[in-house]
């Protein structure tokens, strides 16, 4: 594989690693926004990926000028603001709930949630009581 | 009325009792006034489809609908199921009138849904006997499965509880895990499950294969009780004595051997497995089952503990003679289901009315009770007799058949076991008989008289001898009834003989 | 002139009322618009799957632009069926739900409920609706960000509702962008996104590592979302804590909607020729359902929480249905289908006789159920039945799929497979007795008084459970629907 | 190696940067800022790869309304991340795995710029063709957004509805009525006070001609609806909450939010009576162009209308809660 086949690929590859990142983020952290901020890495790398397909060497936005030229390709871009705007809802239900936990269980710790969880269902009994409202 | 409407009734009659019966929950006589008329009803229908069966002509047949392509829900008569159908109508009679009298005797509770599921589990028998297709059997074989946990776990103790989960989990997990892979096997291999006479597998399913499609079934059907998978009897010892009875003798057991017997000459086909041998492991399986049932019976105290283990190994005389795949040792096995069912529910009722007598239930505690239960005690000896096969019991017909079938089948050995087991039989059920006349009870004044008084049996003005105390009249008079039945088998023998021939007739 | 439209009808008609509920000033109108629209909805998935069964595939073109370069709605049995399982339900959960999520959602929040639930039945009708491989993922995230929200309102009667639904977020998020993924691939190596021309397309292009990658990410994006084991660690929770409402509407339906879109892909578009295709089936999906089938059912033997006992066993019987896929035989497709029909029926039915407890409970842990044979009489036999029907029995749907998985497992030569059916089928026996036993063989706790559920509940359960005997008894109606819909999906004459 | 080239490497890198600090700070508030900053970075990115529609919209929404959601949601909960306790192998082997993957898939993929791969010659090219003669307007991405694939707006409409319902749903009963409200204006902060008086009415301007210059140059109306959006936050931010819920009152929000889908919806069904198809425009003029003119037009607004409403009524949502971190502690 040559240079140009690097230089051609390149874009594919950096977005694979920016995923993998936000991947990484959100399934290796225990902080739920912290989890939040990595998805949103993860999609905006998807977005790159798309755009990065449409692009056509030379070409420029896909607006007409009236003038012959080379458009990159439109339907990415359209495909991606749909997906932004997934994105953003995601974020602001994914905040939300991480407000309501905090309001639940004072933490947003994931391992904390987890030990209080296990204490309502196997700790003693006054502690499931609580929960039972 | 036609042979469509009588089959149909055969269905409906205790179906639609087991909702009468429920409404009937309020008021227990007539809640059991239903149940007799019930049992009643339906045996008079099937006494009438045994007059259109014999009668020239088609056999009747009813079509009730088709669940998937090909799947059809549909029931017709032949020989054996004619016969099934009519041991399990008879003894519901008689084991109602039974039932009444010990619920009552021994103040058992929840005895709406008692006698609620005895008539769904009596209505899925008689479906199994009338099934046209292996399919239907399966769905009316696993309806009793259902309808008679409630039953077995009747107690609700701990004690109960466990014995229905052994009861269920060996049932239904023998039957959804091999016996439906079987018949969904046979389906895919052949493309119907119609009960055919010669069988259908012939040339559809490799020969090497056969034995093992055969031992899916065999096995399959739990409640033929071929070991290892019996423990589901001895555990189902926990119920009402009348539900040990109808487990033990007519429902139960018997649609079990008797669905062996249906797959061997309706699906197989007798001549088939004979060509082929594939049954031939059957029979030695078959009569280990039938040895060491004997065994372990001897080394019980429990009187309904032995008596299972006497089952087991009464119920492999069944699955034996369908083994041996010869018309004798068919018919031989067919006849026995019928033989074994009349003794068995005899000496099921007389450990009953033993129980709700003295509730005494180890037999080293019934010394000399024989004297006090004469009826009782004669009944039991009848019945022994006729469950090991001497005449003049109808227990001789089907044991000698049996022997004819090894013969005709070169099975020399297999005549020496049925030998040895008989001797087994006398020598686990008659000392039983003798302990009860021969030897004195170490109380026998006193002990046992505030149930007997209990149990509402008058003591009669003694002379000399020790005052007869019975079970209740409900309890003595349909185990006498079944005594002489043994008796008429033995008579009658010849015309059971004749009812079953043409399914063997090629 | 309207039954041109009735495909776009499917979907615009509840997407508008979402809204419209808006304006909606008390829940009970809310309420009420919802099962109005939900009973159109209903019908037209009927009148649909009429048209389908007569007249072949629909292809309806929004905005009468043609395809591939407009988004077209397309419907076969396939996704008719799915439709009319998804409409259906949603039509007998809602009058449970006027009582139950009055009881269990606070008062101020009736209202936005039912227009979450309105956009959750959008999304899942869209989805399986549509077409259009894009199109799908938009109304994919519709029904997933409204179940989260759905889910959450459990929170009222347990906390622990917030954090499933939290987890359900950044898993189905996850399963979502790998699938998104994988369209975009399929995208960048064909250049369209309709599913026809996907289909036409991917075969020209022959053996080709971005396919591959994109195969991959849309079978792992969907199995996340059907919860295939062992990605299916958010289902447990969100069942069990979700209300019981939209634990029935849940259990029904959504992972079905899941299901068909993998049905769609691996089917439809991808093909049995595809070079991933047979070993994907044979090696990862068969021995991931058997997995499935018996880990989850041993799971749920042990679960204290009925509801996540049942939410275990329907990861089980998801397994099913993969199961059914992977022989990628007619008869197998055809039980699939069938089960995705069968389990909506059982599972609804149980979920909804758990509902009813917990609403006069406040849960239903195991020793919630000793002695409510007699307490809830109707409720318990309910859940019996329902039982039955997931273990198998005769004469239920249960054993209609059960029948036909093992045919198609023998049909393709797998007896040992037809023998892990039916044992794990056994599991479900065990876990289901437990219930019983507790519910028949056990004294009520002292003071607690025998009272029945209301009849708003009662009368939906109980026409489940009438469902499940009738289809269990004559078949013969769904049997030909999936048979139909399996050769669409395997494009083999009917 | 062309300047293009070069550029689009070292954008590439500050952005794989970025993502890896976000990844190990645990300060909540720098990882929320360098977020806002990867959604910057990435809009250039976008921008240079001719994507100028998505770039305008990656840094209104992940370097404006997300940022400002995470610190209200930072202020409410917590601003510290505990360092991680569990085994980090297992997601380590899965992310390497999934990467594995991607790259393998690279390999047969066109490559970039590539005029000849297959999505440059399939779909697209009617687009480019058509869009003059079919829609009449020049920015092929509003034709195609809003025509050519205009349901999957109105799903995207939908998801955004949903967003804002849901998180109604999820937080309205945590919110203050504005009389329980602690009023956090910032008097003391004369500039800035003045400042957003004079920017606000820039800000609605230039909403406005995002919102209707869709047709022919970047934006429309989501990106028109956030910008309408922030400006009102801004004002929200500077003097206080309550005062915004004077002007615009939640319940008001509310049915705005609906509003807007039901016009897009709404506009779908108008074709039914010409006896065309759903959202087909063409019907709405007196002939095609200007039938599809005036549908676009409507649905862009439908979408801003949403768009805005729901920023803002999340917003109120979010500021409304209790921050048991008072503005000091920051």
């Amino acid at each position: 594989m040559g240079v140009s086949d690097i230089l051609g690929l390149f874009n594919y590859w950096m977005v694979i690693i920016l995923m993998m990142i936000g991947f990484y983020t959100v399934v290796s952290r225990g902080n739920l926004v912290k989890k939040i901020v990595g998805l949103n890495i993860f999609q905006t790398s998807v977005f790159l990926l798309y755009i990065s397909m449409g692009k056509v060497s030379g070409g420029t936005a896909p607006i007409l000028t009236g003038k012959p030229e080379v458009y990159s390709n439109p339907l990415p871009h359209v495909l991606i603001l749909t997906a932004i705007v997934v994105g953003v809802a995601t974020t602001a239900l994914g905040l939300a709930l991480v407000v309501r936990i905090k309001n639940a269980y004072d933490t947003i710790e994931e391992d904390e949630i987890q030990a209080a969880d296990d204490e309502t269902e196997f700790g003693d009994p006054q502690a499931a009581e609580d929960h039972r409202r | 009325m036609t042979a469509a409407t009588a089959l149909a009734l055969s269905l409906l009659i205790p179906f639609a009792g087991s909702i009468l019966i429920a409404l009937a929950a309020g008021n227990a006589n007539l809640r059991e006034a239903v149940t007799v008329t019930t049992a009643v009803l339906l045996f008079a229908d099937v006494l009438w489809l045994l007059s259109m069966a014999t009668a020239a002509g088609p056999a009747p047949a009813l079509m009730i609908g088709e669940i998937m392509p090909g799947l059809t829900l549909a029931l017709a008569i032949e020989p054996l199921g004619m016969m099934f159908g009519m041991i399990a109508s008879g003894l519901w009679i008689l084991n109602s009138i039974y039932s009444i009298g010990y619920m009552r005797a021994n103040l058992e509770h929840k005895q709406t849904r008692y006698y609620v599921c005895f008539a769904i589990a009596i209505g899925s028998a008689v479906g199994v006997a009338f099934a046209a297709n292996m399919f239907t059997l399966f769905i009316f074989y696993e309806i009793l499965t259902i309808s008679t946990y409630p039953l077995v776990a009747h107690k609700e103790t701990a004690e109960a509880r466990a014995g229905g989960r052994t009861y269920l989990g060996v049932l239904i997990g023998t039957s959804i895990g091999l016996q439906l892979v079987a018949i969904i096997w046979t389906w895919v291999a052949t493309g119907t499950l119609d009960f055919t006479k010669g069988g259908i597998i012939s040339g559809k399913v490799a020969e090497a294969m056969v034995p093992v499609l055969l031992a899916l079934y065999v096995f399959g059907i739990g409640k033929a009780a071929l070991m290892p998978f019996h423990r589901w009897l001895p555990a189902a010892m926990v119920a009402p004595t009348p539900v040990s009875a109808l487990l033990h003798a007519v429902a139960v057991v018997k649609a079990g051997v008797f669905t062996v017997m249906k797959v061997m000459v309706y699906i197989f086909g007798i001549d088939f497995l004979a060509a082929t041998g594939s049954s031939n492991w059957l029979i030695w399986v078959a009569a280990a089952t039938l040895l060491a049932a004997s065994i372990i019976a001897m080394t019980k105290d429990n009187l309904k503990a032995r008596l299972a283990y006497s089952t087991v190994s009464q119920l492999a005389y069944v699955t034996l003679g369908a083994a041996l795949a010869t018309s004798m040792g068919v018919l031989g096995g067919s006849m026995h289901i019928a033989m074994h069912a009349m003794g068995k529910i005899t000496l099921f009722f007389c450990a009953g009315a033993i129980y709700t007598a003295t509730h005494k239930t180890e037999i080293s505690d019934m010394d000399g009770l024989g004297r006090l239960m004469p009826f009782t005690y004669g009944a039991f000896l009848i019945g022994a007799l006729s469950v090991i096969g001497l005449p003049p019991m109808g227990g001789s017909w089907s044991k000698w058949y049996l022997m004819l079938g090894a013969a005709d089948a070169d099975q020399l050995v297999v005549i020496g076991v049925l030998m040895v087991s008989s001797l087994l039989n006398v020598a686990y059920l008659l000392p039983m008989v003798g302990r009860g006349f021969f030897t004195l009870a170490p109380d026998a004044p006193g002990h046992g008289v505030p149930q007997a008084q209990a149990a509402g049996a008058a003591p009669v003005p003694g002379s000399g001898r020790p005052p007869i105390r019975e079970a209740p009249l409900f309890c003595v008079v349909p185990l006498c009834l079944t005594a002489a039945g043994c008796i008429v088998l033995f008579i009658y023998g010849d015309a059971l003989y004749r009812l079953l021939e043409p399914m063997v007739r090629p | 002139m309207i039954a041109a439209h009735l495909p776009i009808l499917q979907v615009a008609v509840p997407l508008v009322a979402a809204p419209l509920s808006v304006f909606c000033r008390r829940g009970a109108t809310a309420w009420t618009l919802t099962f109005v629209v939900s009973i159109g909805a209903f019908l037209i998935s009927i009148a649909l799957l009429g048209q389908v069964l007569d007249q072949g595939v629909l292809s309806y073109q929004l905005g009468d632009w043609a395809a591939p370069w407009g988004i077209e709605y397309r419907v076969d049995a396939a996704n008719a069926m799915v439709l009319l399982i998804i409409s259906g339900i949603s039509t007998v959960v809602l009058p449970y739900a006027r009582v139950s999520i009055a009881h269990e959602v606070e008062a101020h929040n009736q209202t936005l409920f039912y227009t979450c639930y309105l956009l959750c039945l959008t999304g899942l009708l869209g989805m399986v609706i549509t077409g259009d491989a894009f199109n799908a993922f938009v109304f994919l995230e519709i029904a997933s960000l409204s179940t989260y929200v759905l889910v959450a309102m459990g929170a009222k009667r347990d906390r622990r509702a917030l954090t499933a639904a939290y987890t359900y977020l950044v898993m189905g998020t996850i399963g979502a962008t790998f699938f998104v993924i994988g369209v975009g691939l399929l995208y960048m190596m064909t250049g369209t996104l309709n599913m026809a021309d996907l289909a036409e397309r991917i075969p020209a292009i022959g053996a080709n590592r971005t396919l591959v990658v994109a195969f991959a990410f849309i079978v792992t994006g969907l199995g996340l979302k059907l919860a295939l084991f062992p990605m299916h660690l958010w289902l447990p929770n969100a069942y069990a804590f979700a209300p019981s409402a939209v634990t029935v509407f849940l259990a029904a339906t959504a992972t079905k909607a899941a299901v068909y879109l993998l049905l769609r892909f691996l089917f439809t578009i991808f093909g049995t020729s595809f070079p991933t295709f047979e070993p994907t089936l044979t090696y990862l999906l068969l021995p991931l359902a058997v997995i499935a089938m018996f880990a989850a059912s041993t799971v749920a033997i042990f679960q204290v929480d009925i509801k996540r006992m049942l939410a275990y066993s329907s990861i089980a019987q998801l397994g099913y249905m993969v199961l059914g896929m992977s022989f990628a035989t007619v008869t197998g497709l055809t039980a699939t289908i069938i089960h995705l029909f069968n389990h909506a029926l059982m599972k609804g039915a149980l979920f909804m006789a758990l509902g009813a407890v917990v609403m006069r409970f406040g849960d239903a842990t195991i020793d919630t159920m000793r002695g409510l044979g007699r307490v809830m009489p109707w409720t318990m036999a309910a859940f019996v039945a329902g039982g039955l029907s997931l273990i198998g029995m005769p004469l239920t749907v249960g054993f209609i799929s059960k029948w036909l998985l093992v045919t198609a497992a023998l049909e393709s030569g797998l007896w040992p497979i037809a023998v892990l059916v039916v044992a794990s089928s056994l599991l479900a026996v065990i876990y289901i007795w437990r219930v019983v036993e507790a519910a028949y063989f056990e004294p009520p706790p002292e003071g607690v008084t025998a009272g029945e559920a209301p009849p708003a509940l009662l009368i939906p359960t109980w026409i489940l459970i009438g469902a499940n005997i009738y289809f269990g008894i004559d078949a013969s109606l769904t049997t030909r629907v999936a048979g139909e819909a399996a050769r669409a999906l395997l494009k083999t004459a009917s | 190696m062309s300047i293009e080239a070069i550029i689009n490497i070292a954008l590439f890198v500050f952005l794989g940067l970025t993502a890896f600090a976000i990844l190990k700070l645990r300060a909540l508030f720098a990882v929320v800022m360098l977020s806002a900053v990867f959604s910057l970075v990435s809009a250039a990115l976008l921008v240079h790869l001719d994507a100028v529609d998505v770039a305008f919209t990656e840094a209104a929404v992940g370097a404006g309304i997300s940022t400002v959601l995470m610190l209200a949601t930072l202020a409410l909960t917590s601003r510290h991340e505990k360092a991680p306790t569990r085994s980090q192998a297992l997601p380590l082997i899965v992310v390497f795995l999934t990467g594995f993957a991607l790259v393998y898939g690279t390999l047969d993929m066109p490559r970039f710029g590539d005029p000849q791969a297959p999505i440059q010659v399939h779909v697209a090219p009617k687009y480019i063709a058509d869009t003059q003669s079919e829609i009449g307007i020049p920015n092929i991405v509003t034709a195609v957004l809003a025509s050519y694939r205009g349901f999957d707006t109105l799903g995207e409409v939908t998801v955004i509805f949903t967003a804002g319902i849901g998180v109604l749903l999820l937080l309205a009963a945590f919110i203050r009525e504005p009389e329980g409200l602690r009023v956090q204006t910032m008097d003391h902060h004369l500039v800035l006070r003045v400042v957003t008086k004079v920017l606000i009415g820039p800000i609605l301007l230039f909403a406005l001609y995002v919102q209707f210059h869709a047709d022919y140059g970047p934006g429309g109306g989501f990106q028109a609806g956030i910008i309408f959006a922030s400006a009102f936050i801004i004002y929200a931010l500077v003097f206080g909450l309550e005062n915004a819920r004077k002007a615009v009152p939640g319940r008001a929000v509310r049915l705005l939010v609906a509003c807007g889908v039901l016009l897009y919806g709404g506009v779908g069904f108008v074709s039914f009576l010409f006896g065309k198809n759903y959202l087909n425009y063409s019907v709405l003029g007196a002939d095609q162009v200007a039938g599809q003119h005036l549908g676009i037009l409507l649905v862009e607004f439908g979408v801003g209308l949403t768009v805005a409403a729901v920023m803002v009524s999340t917003f109120y949502a979010f500021a409304g809660q209790n921050p048991p971190i008072g503005d000091e502690d920051w």
